[in-house]
C-alpha cells in the first residue's frame, strides 16, 4: 500500500480542467482546491513504483505547474495484516 | 464509526497536503484525523529569540493544544518547558479586558484608582495629553517604549507613527536592554546588522565557544542542537566562559570562570596569541579587513553629572581610527598569557587551550554570546573583540565558522532591529542622523521633509531619566514590562512614572508591575490573538495567522497604534512650515497620512487568509498587515542599503520562514560569502558589502574597569539573569501554575563559603542590598548556579522581588545598553 | 444483714463472680489485644506517597520509637511535615510529608532531628545530605518530557544535589536527528529523597516520584557478584597469579 | 441505690456556689491551661510548650515525656534517647509526689469528656449498663505492653483517646481536630450509656499506669472530719473512683486512718467541694490526725445503704 498526499499547483484558469483529469486517474482523489489554483490530492497505489508513475503522469498534465509530495505512507503488506488492519474501530 | 485503515492514512495524507497549502478540509475529514476536532495551524513560539516552530491547535475559539512543529528546521518538533506550556500563557486568570484609567470623581486623576473606561475615553485622554505635550514642549516631550516582542507589523506601525507622524525619535525598544551592544558592534564592524551565519552552524562547527551565554537555560533548543553535535562529532569540543558556574558547564570541555569585565583581557590575549604564533590568516586580513583602534576612557553612560562621567576623558565617544596591523599587534602584545591569567583568575592552560582552538586552521569554530557580552559597560567593544579574533583567523561567514550573537526576544531581530524601532534608526538599517536615509524614508512614507528629526531620540535608559526630570511627558509603553526590567528602578524608573507632570500609558495583556504604575492601562490581544510575524536570531522571518479572538475588549498593539492615529491631526503636530511642503496633507488625521494613504490600505479584505480571522483588518477595512509589510519591503529594495531583502508577504504565510536576504525566492544561509550570498559576486570570495570598500573593521579596544566593583562596604558582585522556567519578567510564565511551581520565587545564589562567612544557611531569608536599594529574598547555596566566592546571582523574573531596584543604570556609552551583570552588593541576615 | 447464711452465700457468690469477672476480663482484654495487634499491623503499611522526615529509622523500628509527640512537625520551618490524622492512611500521630505537595527543603541544621526526643529520627544524621527519606524514581519514561526530547529537566535543576543525586545523561535524539536528549538520572547513593523533583515535575501527574527506599530499590542476590565491582573494591584481581599467555602475531615490521 | 440527682446541693447552700465548686473549677482551669500551654506556640509563635502529652519540650529547655509510652517503646524494642528518658524521669518524679492519677483529673483532656458524660448520666437518670471490674484496666494496660512487645510498635498509640484527642486539639488548633472528634464522641457515649465511669474508672490503661506511680504520693485527701459525716452520699455520687472513699471514711471502726491511700484516688478534690460538713481536706499521706470533735451539723435521716 502506498498513499501519498500531494499539493498540485496549476494555472488558476486551468485548475478545473486539471482537476477533471486528475479525477479520472485511478487511485487519485481530490480533497480541496484553493482559489489560486492549488489542489490537495491523495494518491492510493499498490506500491511506490506505481505511485511514482502516476506522480509523473500528473506532472505532465497540461496546466500543472508543479507537484509536490507532502506526505507519503508506504507499507509492504501481507494479506493477513491487511485482513487484521483493514477494519478497525475508531 | 468503522473506517478502514487505508481511509485513515488517506485522510492523514490529505490533511498534510492541505496544511501545506493552508486550506482547511471539510469538517468531516479534518475531524477524522485531527483528534477532537482541533484545527492545527503553524505558529511561532512566543518566548526567546530561538524562534521554534509550533503548531497551534484550536477548538471553539480557544487554543487547546500546542505542539512543536515536527518539520520545523529550527526545533524539529521539540520545545523547552516554556514552549510546552504555550497553550496556557494567554489564559491567565487576570487577563485585562477593559481599558483602565486612574480616576477620582469620574475624572482622570494621577492619584486616582483604576476604573474601567471605554476605548473612546481612553483615546480621548491620550490625544489630549499627546497634543498638549507637543504644543507645550515639542515632539521630544512624547515618547514610546516598544518591544522585541511586537510583531514586525506592529513595530513598523509604531516607528511610522512616532517618526513619520508625531515627528519624534523618542521610540526605543526593550531590545535596548538586550541587543543594543550587539547591534553597535555589528554596525561598527560590518555596517550591516545581524549575524552572518545561521543555526546550521550548530551542526557544521567543530567547536563552540560560549562567551557569556548560558544557552543550557536561555536557548534550550539551540543548546540541544549544540549538545547533539558535541556528542556525535568526533573531536568536537565546547569551551564555556562565564563569571559563574551554570548549567552550560555540563557540556563543557574547558571551564573558564573569569573575574567580571576581564573578558576584554581574554579576547585580546587570544588575538595576541594568534599573532605571536603566526596563526594570522594574512590573505584574509589583507583582502577583507581594515584595522582600527577605538577611542578610550569613554565613561559609563551615566548622567553627565555623575563623578564617573566627569572623570572620563572621552565620555560616550565611539570614534575609531585606522592603524596599521603592526600597531595593532603591538597594542595587543601587552595582553600576555601571564597578564590575562592574573587579571581573569583563569588558569593559564585553560586560556591557552582556548587560544589554540581559535588559532587551529583545521577547526571550525562558532562563538556564541548573549547577555554576558551585551549587558556590559564595554559591550560594543567586547562584541568587536570577538569579531577581531574571527577576522584574524578568517573564520567567518562560512558553514561552521563565525561569530554568532544570539538574541533574547522572539523578534528582537525581526522587529526591533530590522524594522528599526530604536531611537536612532529607521527601517532596514537606516539611521535618522543621515540626511540621505531620512529622505528615503520621507519619500516612501510620503511625508514632507523635516518631519523626521535628525537628532536621535531618547534611548531606553535616557527615557527613564527624562521622565523623572519631567522632560518626557506623554509616554506609551507597549508589550513590555520595563519598570521591572530597566536598571535602577528606585532612582531612575519608578519616579518618572509617578511624576505628576507625566501621563503614562501601558498596553499589556496582564497587570504587570509596569501597568500598575501607569495612568492608563490598555488591554492587549497577545500572540495568536492576532496575525503576526517574528524574526529570530538567524534572520528567519516567520508568519502566523490569527488563531483565536482576544478576550473582552482587548485589542492588538497594532490596532491601538493605528486607531490612536485617527485622533491626531497633522495640523496640530507638524510645524506649519513643514506641513506647507505637503499641503495636500492639510487637515488630515495621522491615520489618513500614515495608514489610509493609498499605500498601506491597498490590499482589500478579500486577500485575507481564507478561513482565519483578522480582527484589525476587518475593523479598518483593509489588509493592514500586508499593507504595512509591503511598504516596509520598499525600504529593503529602495533604500541605500542592500542585503535586507525579504520575500513578498504571501510567501511567508506558506512556508516555515526564510532567512533574509531573500532574492529570487531563495533564502540566504551564510552572508558575505560567494555562492551563499547573492550580493557577493562570482570570484569575490568574501565581500563585506555593508561598507563601500567591501571590508569589515577590526577595532582594537583595551581593558577598562567596570563602573562599580565590590568594595569594603558592598563586598560582593551582583549578577542578575534568567532561568529556564521563566521568560524575562515572568509576566506570562508566572501565570502558568506548573512553571510557577517549578520556580516560584527568585532566590539569590551564593557560594557556600560566602554563606558560612556570614553565618547564613541555605534557605535563610536575607536582605540583598546595593547603594540603590534592597530586597528580601532567600539564599541558595545549592542548586543550578554556583557563583565563585565574592559573587551572587539572582534572576529578575519575580515581580515580588524587583531585582532592578538594586542594579546600577550604568550603560555601555556607545550602545546605551545597561550592564545588569556587574554591580556591588552585600547580603545581610533579614 | 448479720446472718451466717447469707454471708456464706455471698462468699460463694463472690467467688463465682470473681471467676466470672476474671474470665470476662481475660476474654475481653485478649480480644482487645488481638484487635490492637492486628490493627497495628495494618497501620504499619505506609502508603508509597508518604515519606518520613530525615533520619527516620526503618519503618519497623520507627513505629516502635516514635511517640507521636509532633515536636519534629513543630520545628519544621516549612509546611512540609504533618502529623498523620486518625482515619488517614499513615499510622496515626506519626510525622510524614508528601513530596508532591510540600517536599523537604533540606535545612542544614535539620531542626526536625534536633527536636526528636526519642531518637526515632536518628541524631547520627548530622549532614542533611546523608538523609535518606526516600528515593526518587523516574517512573514514567514514556511521558517524561526530557525523555521525549523536550528541554524540561526541571527535576534536575531543582535538585538540591544537582549534578550528584540527579545528573543529565546526554544522548542523541534518534527521532529528531539534530537534537540531543538530556535524560535525568537518579543516583541512589546521593539521593536524599527530599521530593523537590516530584513536587516540581510539570506534568499533570509527576513522572518522577519519590518512594520509600524499600519500595524504590531492588536487591541483587548475594550469590552473584559483579566482577568489575569486586576487582575495584579489592584494588586487585580477586584471584591472583593467573598469567596471560602470549598470542602468536605477525612480527612488527619497522 | 437510687441515684443522687443533685449531689452537692447542700454544700452549695451552706458554703456558697463558688466554694462548693472550687476544686472542680481549679481542675478545669488546669486542664485547659495545659492545652493552652501547647496552643500558645502555634497561635502566637512563642513556644511555651512544644509537642504533646506524649513528649514535649517546655520553654525549649525542659523535656517531658510520658513514661507509659516510653515503657511501650522500650518493650517495642527501642531504647529511647536521653532526652526522652530524662523527660520520663521528671514526669515520674512529679507524679510520685502529687499522686499518679493527678494526671487523670488535672491534666488529661478526656476527663472533661467523661466528667460531662457522668454529669449527664446522673441528670438523665441513666442507670445500669455493663458491669465489669475496675481491675480490667490493669489487664488492658498489661495487654498494651504485650502488644507493644509482640508487634514492635507502640500500638496503643493508634487508638489512645488521650493522645488522639490532645493531638487533635493542639495540632488541629481545636477546630481542625477532624476524626479525633469521633474518639471524643465514642468515649462520651461509652461513659453515658455503656457504664458509669466506664472509660476512666475501668478501662483506661493510661490511668492504670499512672495509678501505680501514686503508691508513694505525698499529696492525699483525708477524711479528717469523718465524725461529722452525715451520710449524705454526695461524695460517693461525684467520686470517679467511689470505692476509694469507704476505707478512710467508714474505716474508723476497723482502725483505718483517715487518709485516702487507695492508688486510684485521683486527687480531684470533688469530694471536698460537695461535702457540706467539710469532712475532706487535702493533706499529706502522713497526716493521720482526726478531728474527733466533729459532729454532724445537721441531722439527716440515715439512708439505707444497699
Amino acid at each position: 500500500m502506498s498513499i501519498s498526499g500531494l499539493v498540485i499547483h496549476t494555472h488558476p484558469f486551468q485548475a478545473e480542467a486539471v482537476a477533471r483529469k486528475i479525477g479520472a486517474v485511478d487511485g487519485a482523489e481530490i480533497h480541496a482546491a484553493t482559489d489560486d489554483g492549488r489542489l490537495v490530492v491523495t494518491l492510493d497505489e499498490p506500491d511506490n513504483a506505481k505511485a511514482s508513475d502516476t506522480f509523473v503522469r500528473i506532472q505532465d498534465l497540461d496546466g500543472v505547474l508543479s507537484v509536490s509530495l507532502v506526505y507519503n505512507y508506504f507499507e509492504q503488506q501481507t494479506d493477513e495484516k491487511e485482513a487484521i488492519d483493514d477494519n478497525f474501530q475508531t | 464509526m468503522t473506517i478502514s485503515r487505508r481511509d485513515f492514512i488517506k485522510t492523514n495524507a490529505a490533511l498534510a497536503a492541505a496544511a501545506a497549502v493552508g486550506v482547511t478540509l471539510p469538517a468531516g475529514e479534518s475531524a477524522l484525523a485531527a483528534d477532537d476536532g482541533i484545527r492545527w495551524d503553524k505558529g511561532v513560539c512566543r518566548f526567546c529569540g530561538t524562534g521554534c516552530g509550533e503548531l497551534i491547535g484550536v477548538r471553539n475559539d480557544k487554543i487547546v493544544a500546542v505542539q512543536g512543529d515536527p518539520d520545523s528546521p529550527v526545533n524539529k518538533g521539540l520545545n523547552c518547558i516554556k514552549g510546552y506550556f504555550l497553550a496556557k500563557i494567554m489564559y491567565g486568570k487576570d487577563r485585562l479586558t477593559k481599558p483602565l484609567l486612574r480616576m477620582k470623581n469620574g475624572k482622570f486623576d494621577k492619584n486616582g484608582e483604576f476604573a474601567p473606561v471605554s476605548w473612546d475615553q481612553a483615546f480621548d485622554i491620550m490625544a489630549e495629553k499627546w497634543t498638549a505635550a507637543i504644543k507645550k514642549n515639542g515632539p521630544t516631550s512624547i515618547g514610546m517604549f516598544g518591544s522585541g516582542q511586537w510583531t514586525i507589523f506592529e513595530g513598523y506601525a509604531a516607528v511610522k507613527l512616532m517618526k513619520a507622524g508625531l515627528g519624534s525619535n523618542n521610540i526605543d525598544p526593550n531590545a535596548r536592554h538586550c541587543m543594543a551592544s550587539a547591534v553597535g558592534a555589528f554596525m561598527r564592524a560590518f555596517a550591516l546588522d545581524e549575524p552572518m551565519g545561521c543555526y546550521d552552524d550548530l551542526e557544521h562547527a567543530d567547536a563552540f565557544v560560549l562567551w557569556g551565554s548560558n544557552m543550557a537555560e536561555m536557548h534550550p533548543i539551540l543548546y540541544s542542537r549544540m549538545a547533539n553535535t558535541r556528542l556525535t562529532k568526533p573531536g568536537c569540543e565546547v569551551h564555556v566562559m562565564s563569571t559563574f558556574r551554570h548549567r552550560n558547564f555540563d557540556l563543557s570541555d574547558n571551564d573558564i570562570i573569569f573575574t567580571p569585565q576581564t573578558d576584554l583581557v581574554i579576547a585580546n590575549y587570544i588575538a595576541n596569541y594568534i599573532i605571536q604564533n603566526g596563526a594570522v590568516n594574512k590573505e584574509f586580513m589583507d583582502k577583507h579587513i581594515n584595522v582600527n583602534k577605538t577611542t578610550t576612557d569613554i565613561g559609563y553612560g551615566l548622567r553627565p553629572g555623575h563623578p564617573l562621567q566627569k572623570k572620563a576623558k572621552n565620555p560616550n565617544k565611539g570614534k575609531f581610527t585606522k592603524i596599521s596591523f603592526d600597531e595593532y599587534a603591538k597594542l595587543v602584545s601587552e595582553y600576555t598569557l601571564e597578564k590575562a591569567s592574573k587579571m581573569s583568575g583563569v588558569a593559564p592552560e585553560k586560556l591557552e587551550r582556548l587560544a589554540k582552538l581559535y588559532a587551529d586552521p583545521n577547526k571550525k569554530v562558532v562563538s556564541f554570546w548573549t547577555m554576558g557580552c551585551n549587558q556590559h559597560t564595554r559591550g560594543v567593544w567586547m562584541n568587536g573583540l570577538i569579531y577581531n579574533i574571527h577576522f584574524l583567523v578568517g573564520k567567518i561567514s562560512e558553514p561552521g565558522n563565525g561569530p554568532f550573537s544570539l538574541t533574547g526576544q522572539p523578534s528582537a531581530c525581526g522587529t526591533a532591529r530590522e524594522v528599526g524601532t530604536f531611537a536612532h534608526r529607521l527601517p532596514a538599517d537606516l539611521v535618522v542622523k543621515k540626511e540621505g536615509h531620512r529622505k528615503v524614508a520621507e519619500k516612501i512614507w510620503n511625508i514632507p521633509p523635516g518631519v523626521i528629526p535628525p537628532k536621535p531620540g531618547f534611548h531606553a535608559v535616557l527615557q527613564n531619566r527624562k521622565l523623572k526630570d519631567g522632560k518626557l511627558n506623554a509616554y506609551w509603553v507597549m508589550c513590555t514590562n520595563n519598570l521591572q526590567a530597566a536598571p535602577n528602578m528606585n532612582e531612575e524608573g519608578y519616579p518618572g512614572y509617578r511624576n505628576p507632570k507625566n501621563f503614562i500609558v501601558v498596553s499589556d495583556p496582564y497587570p504587570t508591575v509596569t501597568a500598575m504604575a501607569a495612568d492608563l492601562i490598555l488591554p492587549t490581544a497577545m500572540w495568536m490573538e492576532k496575525e503576526g510575524a517574528y524574526g529570530n536570531a538567524e534572520r528567519r522571518t516567520q508568519f502566523w495567522r490569527q488563531q483565536v479572538s482576544s478576550p473582552g475588549e482587548s485589542q492588538s498593539d497594532m490596532w491601538q497604534i493605528v486607531e490612536f492615529s485617527k485622533r491626531l491631526k497633522v495640523d496640530d503636530i507638524w510645524p506649519a512650515d513643514v506641513l506647507a511642503k505637503k499641503p495636500e496633507h492639510k487637515g488630515k488625521t495621522l491615520y489618513e497620512v500614515l495608514f489610509a494613504n493609498g499605500q498601506v490600505n491597498k490590499f482589500p479584505l478579500s486577500e485575507l487568509q481564507p478561513g482565519f480571522q483578522n480582527d484589525e483588518s476587518h475593523d479598518f477595512g483593509f489588509y493592514v498587515q500586508k499593507g504595512l509589510f509591503e511598504e516596509y519591503r520598499r525600504f529593503q529594495f529602495e533604500g541605500p542599503k542592500k542585503g535586507h531583502e525579504m520575500a513578498p508577504f504571501e510567501t511567508y504565510h506558506k512556508n516555515r520562514g526564510m532567512r533574509w536576504p531573500v532574492i529570487d525566492g531563495k533564502e540566504t544561509m551564510w552572508r558575505y560569502r560567494e555562492d551563499y550570498d547573492p550580493h557577493v559576486k562570482k570570484g569575490e570570495g568574501v565581500r563585506f558589502y555593508g561598507r563601500k570598500d567591501g571590508r569589515a573593521n577590526l577595532i582594537f579596544a583595551p581593558y577598562e574597569p567596570p563602573a562599580e566593583s565590590p568594595d569594603k562596604e558592598y563586598d560582593l558582585w551582583l549578577v542578575t539573569g534568567r532561568v529556564l522556567e521563566h521568560w524575562h519578567s515572568g509576566t506570562m510564565t508566572r501565570r502558568v501554575p506548573e512553571l510557577y511551581r517549578a520556580f516560584p520565587n527568585a532566590k539569590v545564589y551564593m557560594n557556600p563559603a560566602d554563606a558560612r562567612a556570614r553565618e547564613l544557611r541555605c534557605g535563610d531569608e536575607v536582605k540583598l542590598q546595593t547603594r540603590r536599594g534592597e530586597l528580601l529574598t532567600r539564599i541558595e547555596t545549592r542548586g543550578r548556579n554556583k557563583p565563585p566566592e565574592g559573587m551572587v546571582f539572582i534572576p529578575f523574573f519575580d515581580a515580588s522581588q524587583l531585582v532592578n531596584k538594586l542594579t546600577l543604570d550604568a550603560t555601555d556609552p556607545l550602545s546605551k545598553e545597561a550592564d545588569f551583570k556587574k554591580c556591588a552588593c552585600r547580603v545581610v541576615e533579614a | 444483714m448479720v446472718s451466717d447464711k447469707p454471708i456464706e452465700r455471698s462468699r460463694v457468690n463472690n467467688r463465682r463472680r470473681f471467676l466470672a469477672d476474671t474470665a470476662r476480663i481475660t476474654c475481653g482484654v485478649a480480644i482487645f489485644g488481638l484487635a490492637l495487634g492486628l490493627y497495628s499491623k495494618q497501620g504499619r503499611s505506609l502508603p508509597a506517597t508518604a515519606l518520613r522526615p530525615p533520619g527516620a529509622l526503618s519503618e519497623e523500628d520507627f513505629l516502635g520509637a516514635c511517640v507521636r509527640c509532633g515536636q519534629c512537625v513543630r520545628d519544621c520551618p516549612y509546611p512540609t511535615l504533618g502529623l498523620a490524622e486518625l482515619g488517614g492512611e499513615v499510622t496515626v500521630g506519626t510525622p510524614f510529608f508528601t513530596a508532591r505537595e510540600a517536599p523537604c527543603e533540606m535545612c542544614e541544621d535539620i531542626p526536625c532531628i534536633a527536636a526528636c526526643p526519642t531518637g526515632a529520627l536518628d541524631p547520627g544524621v548530622t549532614d542533611i545530605d546523608d538523609a535518606r527519606m526516600g528515593l526518587a524514581v523516574l517512573v514514567d519514561e514514556e511521558n517524561c518530557l526530557a525523555f521525549l526530547g523536550l528541554r524540561c529537566e526541571v527535576c534536575y535543576r531543582v535538585c538540591p544535589l544537582i549534578g550528584k543525586a540527579i545528573t543529565l545523561e546526554h544522548q542523541r535524539n534518534p527521532r529528531a536527528g539534530m537534537l540531543a536528549r538530556f535524560l535525568p538520572t537518579v543516583h541512589s547513593d546521593r539521593c536524599t529523597g527530599c521530593g523537590k523533583c516530584e513536587e516540581t515535575c510539570v506534568l499533570d501527574e509527576a513522572a518522577i516520584k519519590v518512594f520509600p527506599i524499600e519500595l524504590a530499590k531492588g536487591k541483587r542476590g548475594s550469590h552473584y557478584r559483579l566482577g568489575w565491582g569486586e576487582k575495584q573494591k579489592a584494588g586487585k584481581p580477586r584471584v591472583s597469579g593467573i598469567i596471560e599467555p602470549p598470542s602468536r602475531r605477525p612480527e612488527a615490521r619497522l | 441505690m437510687s441515684t443522687n440527682l443533685h449531689p452537692g446541693r447542700e454544700a452549695t447552700a451552706e458554703k456558697g456556689w463558688l466554694a462548693a465548686h472550687k476544686w472542680l473549677l481549679l481542675r478545669r482551669a488546669s486542664q485547659l491551661f495545659v492545652i493552652g500551654l501547647f496552643l500558645v506556640g502555634p497561635l502566637t509563635g512563642f513556644w511555651f510548650a512544644k509537642g504533646s502529652l506524649a513528649a514535649s519540650m517546655i520553654l525549649n529547655t525542659l523535656p517531658l515525656s510520658d513514661p507509659f509510652i516510653m515503657a511501650q517503646s522500650f518493650l517495642a524494642g527501642h531504647v529511647p534517647q536521653t532526652t526522652a528518658l530524662v523527660g520520663a524521669a521528671i514526669v515520674i518524679a512529679f507524679y510520685m509526689l502529687v499522686g499518679g492519677r493527678v494526671y487523670c483529673s488535672w491534666v488529661c483532656p478526656v476527663n472533661i469528656v467523661t466528667d460531662t458524660a457522668q454529669w449527664l448520666r446522673r441528670r438523665m437518670d441513666i442507670e445500669g449498663g455493663v458491669r465489669y471490674s475496675r481491675r480490667t484496666r490493669y489487664w488492658v494496660m498489661a495487654m498494651t505492653l504485650v502488644v507493644a512487645f509482640t508487634t514492635g510498635t507502640i500500638a496503643w498509640e493508634l487508638v489512645n483517646p488521650v493522645t488522639v484527642i490532645f493531638r487533635g486539639l493542639v495540632f488541629g488548633l481545636v477546630f481542625g481536630m477532624g476524626v479525633a472528634w469521633v474518639v471524643v464522641l465514642a468515649v462520651f457515649l461509652l461513659d453515658l450509656f455503656v457504664g458509669n465511669r466506664a472509660w476512666c474508672g475501668h478501662l483506661c490503661p493510661v490511668g492504670a499506669f499512672y495509678s501505680l506511680l501514686g503508691r508513694t504520693s505525698l499529696l492525699r485527701v483525708k477524711t479528717g472530719r469523718r465524725e461529722a459525716c452525715d451520710d449524705c452520699m454526695d461524695c460517693f455520687a461525684v467520686c470517679p473512683e467511689p470505692h476509694v472513699i469507704t476505707p478512710a471514711l467508714r474505716g474508723a471502726d476497723r482502725g483505718a486512718g483517715p487518709v485516702i491511700l487507695a492508688l486510684n484516688c485521683t486527687n480531684c478534690g470533688r469530694c471536698i467541694d460537695v461535702c457540706a460538713p467539710n469532712v475532706f481536706t487535702f493533706t499529706t499521706r502522713f497526716d493521720d490526725k482526726v478531728d474527733s470533735h466533729a459532729r454532724p451539723q445537721s441531722t439527716v435521716l440515715s439512708r439505707e445503704v444497699a
